[in-house]
């Protein structure tokens, strides 16, 4: 089974849509621990995304997500639009040429995708960041793989990952981003990145069910 | 949410028409990617300096372009850091010959944005130097976190090292300028009440009728503290003795005295602060050689006040005298 | 209700210190009476002008000494005029043997205590002449009432009549100056809040969050109409109809444009407010050949905008340009 | 029986007192129709004339009155400054070298004051300023002259006119002062100068019941 070009479209839909239901939620958490913006800001640059898509739709996955990436960079802007920017970029390099993707070439993908997020925000696992929701994620794929999994069943194991990851960093103090300037006073809060980190991987587990 | 405004969508690019309008004779403005050149850039031989952040700062970053100032700045959505083309293309339009300075506020989004820039940039063979300013003395400082957010001192450094291109400095002596305010500012602010981000709609804090919050950031990020709101003379001590502890400042040192309002506090008030600060100066020895006083680093309407020290020598003095000619601030041309 | 004060008592007061404090470079303050007087006061062979009026409207006037504007300004307690012992010792402050004007803003206490003032003064054997500055729209004009306010046109006055006196000019040459601002100026604001007086300690006027009062008072007083919050652009419209229509101001005229902030309204906002009343000027083939945006003329922290037309001759644009050195307004020195 | 140097004392403080408790009902008039100062302004007067009655509190009528005039000029600001100072001096110039003060030295003082502040703010009976509960009161002691009635009873009568004075004003459109910049909106709220005219002569009714 694989994740065709065409449902690597469908997910990124998906994201633009949870992205933009989920808008003021995480702008309500933003607000708590940051700067109430999160939201507003994954809105906007889903939103340019889905514009500039239609132009690459019959291109490869690879190009479809370094321009998902170059998209985010440049209308994101704040944390967010760096660290997710990064993300597509280097899942899209990974996948270069590719019209299809298999579990390994998506674990590679998103493993590299993680990677750039923590080579550019240089946060660690625990630092209350949206790399506590990624991590997992990676880590459930490995052992997905490992155990011989569908791609269905391994992508929603690992949004369950990531999900995880995000309720852990309620009680965290924050070490990066702007929540970290509160100190104590950001523990008992989601971090918002972490939360559209989860989102994004839900979205991709329910657009891949099936694969 | 109560605004002067049309669609909060539209805010941004809709302020940026007004500057355009306003100031033709000083700056130019560039959209999509949005940022605001001076009129006559770019200044052969010159350094450019640039700066950028999210909106809702004003005057600061887009009115501190002009003669003597910032060559260019690049404003992000409100409170959201821009996004790098805006830096490159910022970058480029500035360009003389000479290199490039971006002054950079210590904030994870500034940085990274301003980092992605600054790769292309050189990466096209333009000479970049990048200095960050990380003056808030609210937030405790450590390797293992961001660090200290960067406020006040950043209006400070963009006088300073505007003053020195144009005195024809070079880009490594305009960036020692630079890290010079770094290293010789301090600040702290505080909030009475919340601002409202247009496109949020709804208050970023709720702030009871009684209390307040020391220690805010710019983009009404929680502070140290929420405490019961106070006169105003003790909340000025509040903010002073973190500031003047910090570097530490001590007797016989010069400063620059810096009392900023949020937004929403009006001048009679901020006099009242600088009335209070001064003293704390005079009572710790430091002498008062110079001041800013008015809405400078604001936080769109967010009522408060920050203040700002920043340890002053011989050749900053100078900088500071040099004419400047932009929209917000204004003098000896 | 939340401010930044110590006493609402001590606010004047306080407010007068950290003036003085900041700036002893350019001006002194006399305390009972109280008063600002330029540092150099009085200049000899100058016409000395005088402004004055209740606090609460920073920087107006206290912010406006200094060279090339006001020589004293009379600060009375917030939102009340000031009493006729601060004008008249004023006014004997600044004499230089070339006369003292007084210019005043139409407000029935203005009026009768400047007029005692100027009373004295003459009687004292000093020459004084009085302009009054009327030029708020929102009020109907007529002779049974008290009048027009006097709002931002007094600000333009002051800046113009400052230049005519220091480019060496008669009384009755600068008192013509500010007569013909008194005749070519015509303004209108609007609350989106209400101020709160410090020592009343709530707000003067109840806005819902949803309504807006238009043609507002810079004390607070109530405007023309009080009406549903609208886009920007539409209260823009709503203040320029009757400026425009008034004087009338045609095409071809040339206009200086200036957009201000009540105190609580941030500078974003007035700059998206600045590209409608420039559209609007353009529509009308008006031509705007100066400007001046920020917070000028305040009422506290209220929030909210008013729009100043001031038709330009040449003389005027000279004088406009003349450098001005003062804590509010500076350029050229 | 007349009015003596101590009851024009008693009434000067008795003035203090009763502004000062309505400094605050002053003021909420005076926010409706005008900037909300009345109240502050008049107790801001009467509290500096206090500390400066004792230095002349063995002088003549006149000059304490005129003492509180100047007091009023220097220290209230605003209309009411220029308005009540008036008013004292012009009462104390009528008054001057006098020690007391019988039915007809009192209304040729009144009858002075109040055509000082005419003079002084050029207000019309009807333009719902301090002129109409003053007039009225003048009106009343002239008719009290003429019926021949103590002092007590003419006082107090005086006063009751002024209240009327003070209630007419409640309809009406303003025409003098800030109330005017409202228009039709003036219609419906009492005048505050008006009101603290009428507390002043009422002071002045209770002190004198007796005389
Ligand atoms: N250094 C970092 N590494 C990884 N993620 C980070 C880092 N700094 C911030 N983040 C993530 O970014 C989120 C905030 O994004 P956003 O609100 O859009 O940006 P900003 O903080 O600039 O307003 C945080 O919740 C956190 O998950
Ligand atoms: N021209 C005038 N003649 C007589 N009384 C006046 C005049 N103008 C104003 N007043 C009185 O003054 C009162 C307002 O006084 P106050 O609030 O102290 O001054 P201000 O209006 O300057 O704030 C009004 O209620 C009115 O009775
Ligand atoms: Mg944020
Ligand atoms: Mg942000
Ligand atoms: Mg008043
Ligand atoms: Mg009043």
């Amino acid at each position: 089974m694989s994740i065709y070009r065409d449902d690597t479209l469908e997910w990124i839909t998906a994201c633009a849509d949870v992205l933009d239901e989920n808008s003021h939620y995480l702008t309500k958490l933003d607000a708590a621990i940051g700067d109430g913006d999160h939201g507003i800001n994954m809105d906007r640059g889903f939103n340019a995304v889905m514009l500039k898509i239609p132009e690459v739709a019959d291109k490869d996955i690879g190009t479809i997500f370094k321009t998902v990436g170059m998209t985010l960079i440049s209308t994101v802007g704040g944390a967010a639009g760096p660290l997710y920017g990064t993300f597509f970029l280097q899942a899209g390099m990974k996948s270069t040429g590719k019209m299809e993707l298999n579990l390994e070439d998506w674990l590679l993908a998103l493993e590299s995708a993680v990677a750039g997020v923590v080579m550019r925000g240089k946060a660690e696992l625990g630092d209350k960041t949206m790399v506590d929701a990624l991590s997992p994620a990676v880590d459930s794929l490995k052992h997905s793989m490992d155990d011989h999994l569908s791609i269905g069943q391994a992508i929603q194991l690992s949004a369950e990952a990531a999900k995880q990851g995000m309720v852990d960093t309620i009680p965290w103090v924050a070490r990066k981003g702007r929540a970290s300037y509160l100190g104590e006073r950001s523990a008992g809060h989601q971090d918002p990145g972490a939360t559209s980190s989860y989102l994004i991987l839900q979205a991709a587990a329910d657009t891949w069910a099936d694969s | 949410m109560k605004k002067f405004i049309n669609d909060p969508e539209m805010v941004v690019v809709e302020e940026l028409e007004g500057v355009a309008l306003a100031h033709p004779d000083l700056v130019k403005v560039h959209f999509d990617p949005n940022y605001v050149v001076r009129a006559d850039a770019p200044v052969q031989g010159k350094v450019g300096i640039i700066s950028g952040g999210g909106s809702g700062h004003e005057p600061m970053h887009g009115g501190f372009v002009g003669y003597g100032m910032l060559d260019a700045a690049c404003p992000g959505a409100v409170f959201t850091s821009p996004t790098p083309d805006q830096m490159l293309e910022a970058t480029k339009a500035v360009d003389g010959g000479a290199g490039v300075l971006h002054i950079v506020k210590n904030y994870t989004g500034d940085i990274m944005n301003f980092e992605m820039a600054a790769d292309l940039a050189k990466a096209e063979g333009m000479q970049v130097e990048s200095v960050v300013i990380d003056d808030d003395v609210a937030v405790q400082d450590s390797l293992w976190t961001a660090g200290r957010r960067g406020v006040g001192s950043t209006v400070l450094a963009e006088k300073l090292c505007g003053a020195a291109a144009e005195l024809g400095r070079s880009l490594s002596e305009v960036t020692d300028v630079c890290i010079k305010v770094k290293n010789m500012g301090r600040s702290m602010g505080m909030a009475l009440t919340s601002c409202t981000v247009p496109h949020a709609g709804e208050p970023t804090f709720d702030l009871p009728e009684d209390e307040m919050e020391i220690g805010v950031g710019i983009h009404g990020e929680p502070g140290r503290a929420r405490l019961p709101l106070k006169p105003a003379d003790e909340i000025v001590e509040m903010l002073m003795e973190p500031i003047v502890s910090d570097l530490p400042y001590k007797a016989g040192d010069e400063v620059l005295l810096f009392v900023n309002s949020m937004g929403g506090t009006p001048l009679i008030e901020l006099y009242i602060a600088y009335r209070k600060a001064y003293q704390i100066c005079e009572q710790h020895g430091i002498k008062v050689v110079r001041n800013l006083i008015g809405s400078y680093i604001t936080s769109l309407e967010m009522a408060g006040v920050s203040i700002t020290l920043l340890k002053m020598d011989e050749d900053m003095l100078k900088l500071w005298d040099h004419p400047v000619l932009t929209p917000g601030l204004r003098w000896g041309k």
